[in-house]
């Protein structure tokens, strides 16, 4: 079967006009058009936030769990059946700031899943507070006195143990699905961070300011995405000039790859056998 | 006349009370006898002073008895707290080489770690020496111990502790006075095992295939034994960053259509709570176990109370159905565990058990699991050839408020859930109707739910004046005391349950009102069954409560009742 | 008779619905009427539908009317939505350049858009057009109509909204037929305010120094309100990671001996029920708002329920006092918000104040606040002067289980607190005894709460048949509703908590005695007060509940009641 | 007035002989002697776990509060009280697991507190479960088939914008009591992760296996704390060789200097003065 751009019609979305998360949705769509993904094939596991509705606005298997809490279910459910393709969305908020402990732990354990995360420097949803992206000295709703120095999702991705670390930019449809792409085609965990404007709450961080600094990792030929300290380096690039691309990228075994459970096939498969725990009661006498 | 023995080993941490313990009460249930044994312990590795006790019986015992009638004493502490607990002619059993200096007819000495090392060549074997005299005392058969001993230890660690244990043995037959003849109990043979053990088989023979959990007392060996057996049974286990993520992974997981569980207590149950509307929100089914101690905060860690029942029957904003069991013996962990997957699948909602600390370490023996009567329900589930066509609806409106459950990767459904409010087809929604007819939806569940209440069990005389009700682990100790109670005054009746909510209210109701009086019975400050009662049916009841952190034993209800009369 | 009059501004999110509402409220407020707006509007930023209702009347009003004098539509969905709302006379204020093709003698066009662009040569003051024609409609006081938008609109905006207001002011003079000319409501000035507000005011006058919290509709504005004046009030304000953060930084905050709190809805509450436990084993005062929405899970975000009421009640694991205010109107959020600080410290435990989506952003007028009746109690504490001497034990027993309150830092003692089971100097314990003392400890300070709890309001005749019975957000619609059945049926009666725990067991079960029958009215499914009322009086009531998510109306009420009957 | 070490006595420990915490408790009680620090002007707060019991065996001002969860009340604390020296203690469970979120939050906001975190690679008052940093494919009763890859602190922290990075070893009291005073006299967040052996449970990383291969940072002269890159490269370091010492250091303005309220003095030396609030009402006329 061949996968056409209609297979991913969802919803119309509720986004402000001009919202990057648009962009963002097309991307996702022709990523997973050109890599023929069936829908009934894939997991979309989302938070909430704005980010969090997209699901919504395309198709697929979707798991729309709480605020904050994407990664866990998205994890478990790659566990439970790996045949599935597992996306988790995010925002910034969801993911960095109420979902941060889930985000490290999974890089670290290298789970089999693509991370989307869009970046919006900004709780959105919510109308305009501080998140743990908003740029230092930000100011909004809840930082009269300016924002905190900001968390790097891409240095705290290398530092965590995620095996692809890539940045995109909601304004380039192009680059986007390609990191996409990257991200579902690679094995272990994949990190991708989006740069996406939030039209109505962030005034600072415009598709015109990002446009402004973005530039192409791929455009350096001496930049080799398999040399962690340089990735790290590179993760600390922001202000006048902004990387997007693969920043890191690495080959470990996944974390589903560690159970013996899982070698007779997946989970979901496996039959239930009451009769086999005759041998747990052996041991009570 | 019933024969009954009762133990005690009692040491610091580290020193192996445990253990001694566990063999001691091993080797009774191997004899025949029906055994239960409890377990006290601080919140240390090493240190501090533990005990365990161990009732033997002819007859079916289920709570501990506050008398002992042979104590082992692996520390000089242990002599000091428990020596006024000994029975007329109860001993201890201790090493006298190590604790010099003490009197008494009631001691026992029995030099543990030098008879190890000269009969078996190791100190180490001190504790095998302290149980083979103790079982020297009431006339074990020596085959029964060194099977034992050879099927604990293996190899040639097993002939050495049979070797020191036939030492301690023999050296009990010197103490002549001491003895305490017992011949063999009966010839049942009875599983011993405690209340994690039984859920976490239940677990297993239910067909569960995912737990996340965060270790916490005391549930922590339910994560422990899955985690073991896991490679054999085809089952993951993921010890989660957080309680948080252990929960929503355990519903990521029953989403995808496999059956997932998780495990915490109080602490960590807080934490879940969020998750736990999750999983009514979206219809997933999930078991949780709720295994709780003395609180609030930390508490406690290593004690005992029921004082969470409130908070897991109202845990999460927001309303919806849910079911609470609360098993009373190691039958009821293992059955109602196996249950509560079918309930979670057939209703598509989670499904709680509460447990505790007194549950979860107690031993009891009890009859051989029959796996045979485990039935597996998976409820509803999509058929596309019985569906009534369109796009899969994962929650499509339906009298019973069940629909069928697709999982993904079907080809024929793309299954989209939701935890915002949502439409039949799992999509965000905003109108009032839509969100009128789901709460509904979820909520006719309970039509069927409350059908299938499983029954609290009753004890006693069919005109008990005196009703005593209690929940969850005080089953065999309430049990004991109306038995004890009734053989003075035959008055007395014991109304027990193990499925909270849906609350029984007809079988509730019936009961106090035959009675005069109604004392319920809780390891808690407030009496909350008594609260919920008395909400649940407008009757006021008694309460006898307890919150020190220790359990109940039948001494204590009996003291209760007599003063309150 | 009184004059009344009810507006209604519709439109998308994004077009200004909300600030156009609150000019309208504000504009009848100055103008000497009383008023209640309520909001409707979704989880979305822009698009959609939402309106903003207005009800201006020269006597008290605290709810809602269901019915409409004058639409301002901003868009045609809320023309198509709201038409069939329109009291009989009522009118449309609408853009008829921009939704051509409409009929009817109900539609006032008032190009809003292009007179904006004429008179203020800003398309952008198209609202204001509209505010000026719906104001123009009432014969409003003009220069008070100036002087609302010179001060809302600063420097030369503030002039050029004149101008728009004023052509959309005249252009209504031309239609006669659609005017219900009004005059002024009263000479009194009042307050225009919403109960988040009215809560963040309340907690600055009460000294809050600390507050982390983590944004969530409803409570937000709070957050913001607060963050916004901390540095007029040395006061700070701490976006926290997560909610779990926010309310132990609000412990540990409270700890060193500021005055702290944090707000969250439902979702955030979950996880915040651990700290809560924290606060009460530590004895720690602490505030915190509970916001609710519909729920389970996510629910519906930014709608209304009073669904967590059993949740707050029971929160956390283990046991503890705590108390549960539910503010019924704006001087209650106020009141007891500065109220809530010091019963905190007085007795040195966490209060919960219950709001939810409808109080938080519903404006009320209100006398001004007094804050000279403010008074701040900051309960006992240690002095080292009055001290028995020894060292400081944070928790040193006491009859009414308050122990005097030391802050890190002091010279003259070391400050010591335990989420464990403690003794008296903070520090860890296994024992029973303490834990028994302990338990009371805390409990006893139930006996001064109870003392001390705020009486449920009472309106009606003194031998009503009928009892109505609510809590919290309702009380203006509840009130409303009896008023109106009394005139008819002088057997209404209206009981109306704001206290929930301590329950008022006294002052609930002496009413309903005394009614023949009661209703207990919710925004919620289960019945969540009327459960505790029979739980804690034995007594049995019906229940109107709602729970679509919207709040009730006056009518909504009596059209319950008079098909009850 | 001088401090002495007997000040700092407090309840008996309660750990196993031989416990690695015993060294922590020593070179603790050290630092602040040597700091001359009155236990007054000290708050410990503490999770839970074995570390979490520290603060009973020494002398100060006490917040044991929830495992996971010394952070927050710990930073509030400082907020409210700058006076006094906060000293935060975890274990590896508490810290990274539990409370990883807080970790990173708190390290990007660089609140002034010192961090301790007993590291022993293993849950121990719950008798043995992996840990977030046990070393990959260690055997753990939650983790019959082996660990997944580890936390690394430091390198987490340094990604995360903590001011001062340092690991020490609890079989090396001089050594660690130094890196407990550098925290201290730190102004920022300052963490020191602990190499702690459990001799309960931990039977892999003993004190032998950690003292065969800790060696001191400050022995290569031209090691540079203040290089991040350099750090974050060292903060990789594992297995043959350990290295302890301050991998990290940086000035940066602290969390509690972005508060104008903070400007007047302490928020708990601060008056309550209700009719400061009029102005406020004058808003809603
Ligand atoms: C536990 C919990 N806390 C808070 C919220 C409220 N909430 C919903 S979305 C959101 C923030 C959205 O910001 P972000 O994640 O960056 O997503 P965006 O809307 O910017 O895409 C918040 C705080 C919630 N739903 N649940
Ligand atoms: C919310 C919660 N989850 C779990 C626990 C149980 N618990 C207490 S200590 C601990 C782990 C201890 O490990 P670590 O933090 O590494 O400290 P250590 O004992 O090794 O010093 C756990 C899981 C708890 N008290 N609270
Ligand atoms: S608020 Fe911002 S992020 Fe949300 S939809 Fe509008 S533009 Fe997009
Ligand atoms: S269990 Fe380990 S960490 Fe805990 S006290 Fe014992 S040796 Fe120390
Ligand atoms: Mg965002
Ligand atoms: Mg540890």
């Amino acid at each position: 079967m061949t996968v056409k751009m209609e297979d991913y019609n969802g919803l119309t979305p509720s986004w402000c006009p001009g919202c990057g998360n648009f962009g963002i949705l097309s991307a996702v769509k022709k990523a997973l058009v050109e890599l023929n993904i069936d829908p009934h094939d894939l997991l979309l596991v989302s938070g909430i936030g704005q980010a969090g509705k997209l699901p919504h606005y395309t198709k697929g298997n979707v798991f729309n769990s709480l605020h904050g809490r994407p990664m866990p279910p998205a994890v478990a459910a790659k566990i439970c059946n790996r045949d599935l393709k597992v996306i988790a969305i995010s925002g910034d908020g969801d993911g960095y700031g109420e979902g941060g402990n889930h985000f490290i732990h999974a890089a670290r354990r290298n789970h089999d899943i693509t991370y989307l995360v869009h970046d919006n420097q900004i709780y959105g949803l919510t109308k305009g507070q501080t998140s743990p992206t908003s740029d230092f000295g930000f100011v909004t709703k809840t930082t009269p006195q300016g924002a905190p120095p900001p968390f790097n999702p891409l240095g705290i991705a290398i530092a965590a143990g995620a095996t692809l670390v890539a940045r995109s930019f909601a304004g380039d449809i192009e680059h986007l699905s390609q990191m996409i792409k990257e991200g579902i085609n690679h094995k272990g965990f994949a990190l991708i961070d989006i740069l996406q404007p939030c039209v109505s709450f962030n005034h600072k961080n415009t598709y015109a300011w990002y446009k402004e600094r973005v530039y192409k990792l791929d455009t350096d030929a001496s930049y080799n995405p398999a040399d962690k300290f340089a990735a790290f380096k590179k993760a600390q690039e922001w202000g006048e000039r902004i990387p997007i691309g693969v920043f890191y990228r690495e080959d470990k075994p996944v974390y589903e790859s560690e159970f013996p459970a899982l070698e007779k096939g997946t989970l979901v498969s496996q039959a239930i056998e009451p009769m086999k725990a005759e041998k747990l009661l052996a041991e009570f006498f | 006349m019933t024969a009954e023995i009762n133990f005690m080993v009692g040491g610091e941490a580290g020193q192996g009370v445990q253990s001694v313990g566990l063999l001691l009460a091993k080797a009774m249930a191997r004899w025949g006898y029906y055994v239960f044994a409890d377990q006290d312990y601080e919140s240390r590795v090493r240190g501090g002073h533990n005990f365990f006790r161990i009732r033997a019986s002819d007859s079916h015992v289920e709570a501990i008895r506050e008398s002992v009638d042979i104590l082992i004493a692996l520390n000089k502490e242990s002599i000091d707290l428990h020596r006024r607990e000994l029975t007329k002619g109860g001993v201890i059993v201790y090493d006298g080489e190590k604790l010099p200096g003490l009197a008494g007819n009631d001691l026992i000495n029995v030099p543990f770690t030098s008879l190890a090392k000269e009969e078996a060549g190791d100190a180490v074997m001190a504790n095998t020496v302290a149980l083979g005299a103790a079982l020297g005392l009431i006339g074990y058969d020596v085959n029964l111990l060194n099977e034992l001993l050879t099927g604990f230890f293996s190899g040639e660690s097993g002939a050495k502790n049979v070797k020191a244990a036939n030492a301690g043995y023999e050296l009990a037959q010197e103490f002549e006075g001491a003895q305490r003849k017992l011949t063999r109990g009966g010839e049942d043979k009875r599983m011993l095992l405690n209340g994690n053990e039984a859920m976490a088989v239940g677990a297993i023979a239910a067909g569960c295939k995912f737990m996340s959990a965060y270790p916490m007392t005391p549930i922590t060996s339910i994560m422990e034994y899955l985690a073991a057996h896991s490679a054999e049974f085809g089952l993951v286990v993921v010890p989660a960053e957080d309680e948080i993520s252990a929960i929503n992974m355990t519903v990521g997981a029953g989403y995808t259509g496999v059956r997932a569980m998780t495990a915490t207590s109080g602490g960590g149950f807080c934490l879940m709570v969020e998750g736990l509307g999750l999983a009514a929100m979206t219809e997933t089914p999930i078991v949780l176990i709720e295994g709780t101690r003395p609180g609030p905060a930390i508490g406690l860690p290593t004690r005992t109370e029921q004082g969470d029942l409130d908070f897991i029957l109202h845990a999460s904003h927001g309303e919806f159905p849910r079911v609470v069991f609360a098993p009373a013996t190691v039958d009821d962990c293992f059955n109602l565990m196996t249950q509560a997957f079918n309930i979670a699948e057939r209703y598509q909602m989670p499904v709680l058990l509460i447990t505790d600390h007194y549950m979860a370490n107690s031993y009891f023996t009890a009859d051989k699991f029959d796996l045979s009567k485990v039935t597996i329900d998976r409820g509803l589930l999509f058929d596309k050839n019985k569906a009534a066509g369109g796009t899969y609806k994962r929650y499509a409106y339906a009298e019973s408020g069940i629909s069928p459950r697709a999982f993904p990767g079907n080809r024929d459904a793309l299954v989209v859930a939701d935890s915002d409010e949502h439409d039949e087809a799992g999509h965000l929604i905003e109108d009032a109707e839509t969100r009128t007819k789901m709460m509904d939806k979820r909520f006719k569940k309970m039509d069927g739910l409350k059908k299938e209440i499983v029954p609290p069990r009753y004890y006693g005389a069919d005109n008990a004046e005196t009703l005593l009700i209690g929940w969850g682990s005080t089953y065999g100790v309430i049990k004991e005391a109306a038995a004890t109670m009734n053989t003075s005054d035959s008055a007395f009746g014991h109304l027990h349950l193990s499925q909270i909510w849906p609350f029984p209210v007809e079988a509730v109701s019936a009961a106090m009102k035959k009675a005069k009086r109604t004392y319920v019975i809780e390891n808690n400050f407030t009496g909350q069954l008594a609260g919920l009662i008395r909400e649940q049916t407008g009757l006021a009841a008694n309460s006898i409560l307890k919150y020190d952190g220790r359990p109940f034993t039948p001494e204590i209800i009996l003291a209760e009742l007599r003063k309150q009369r």
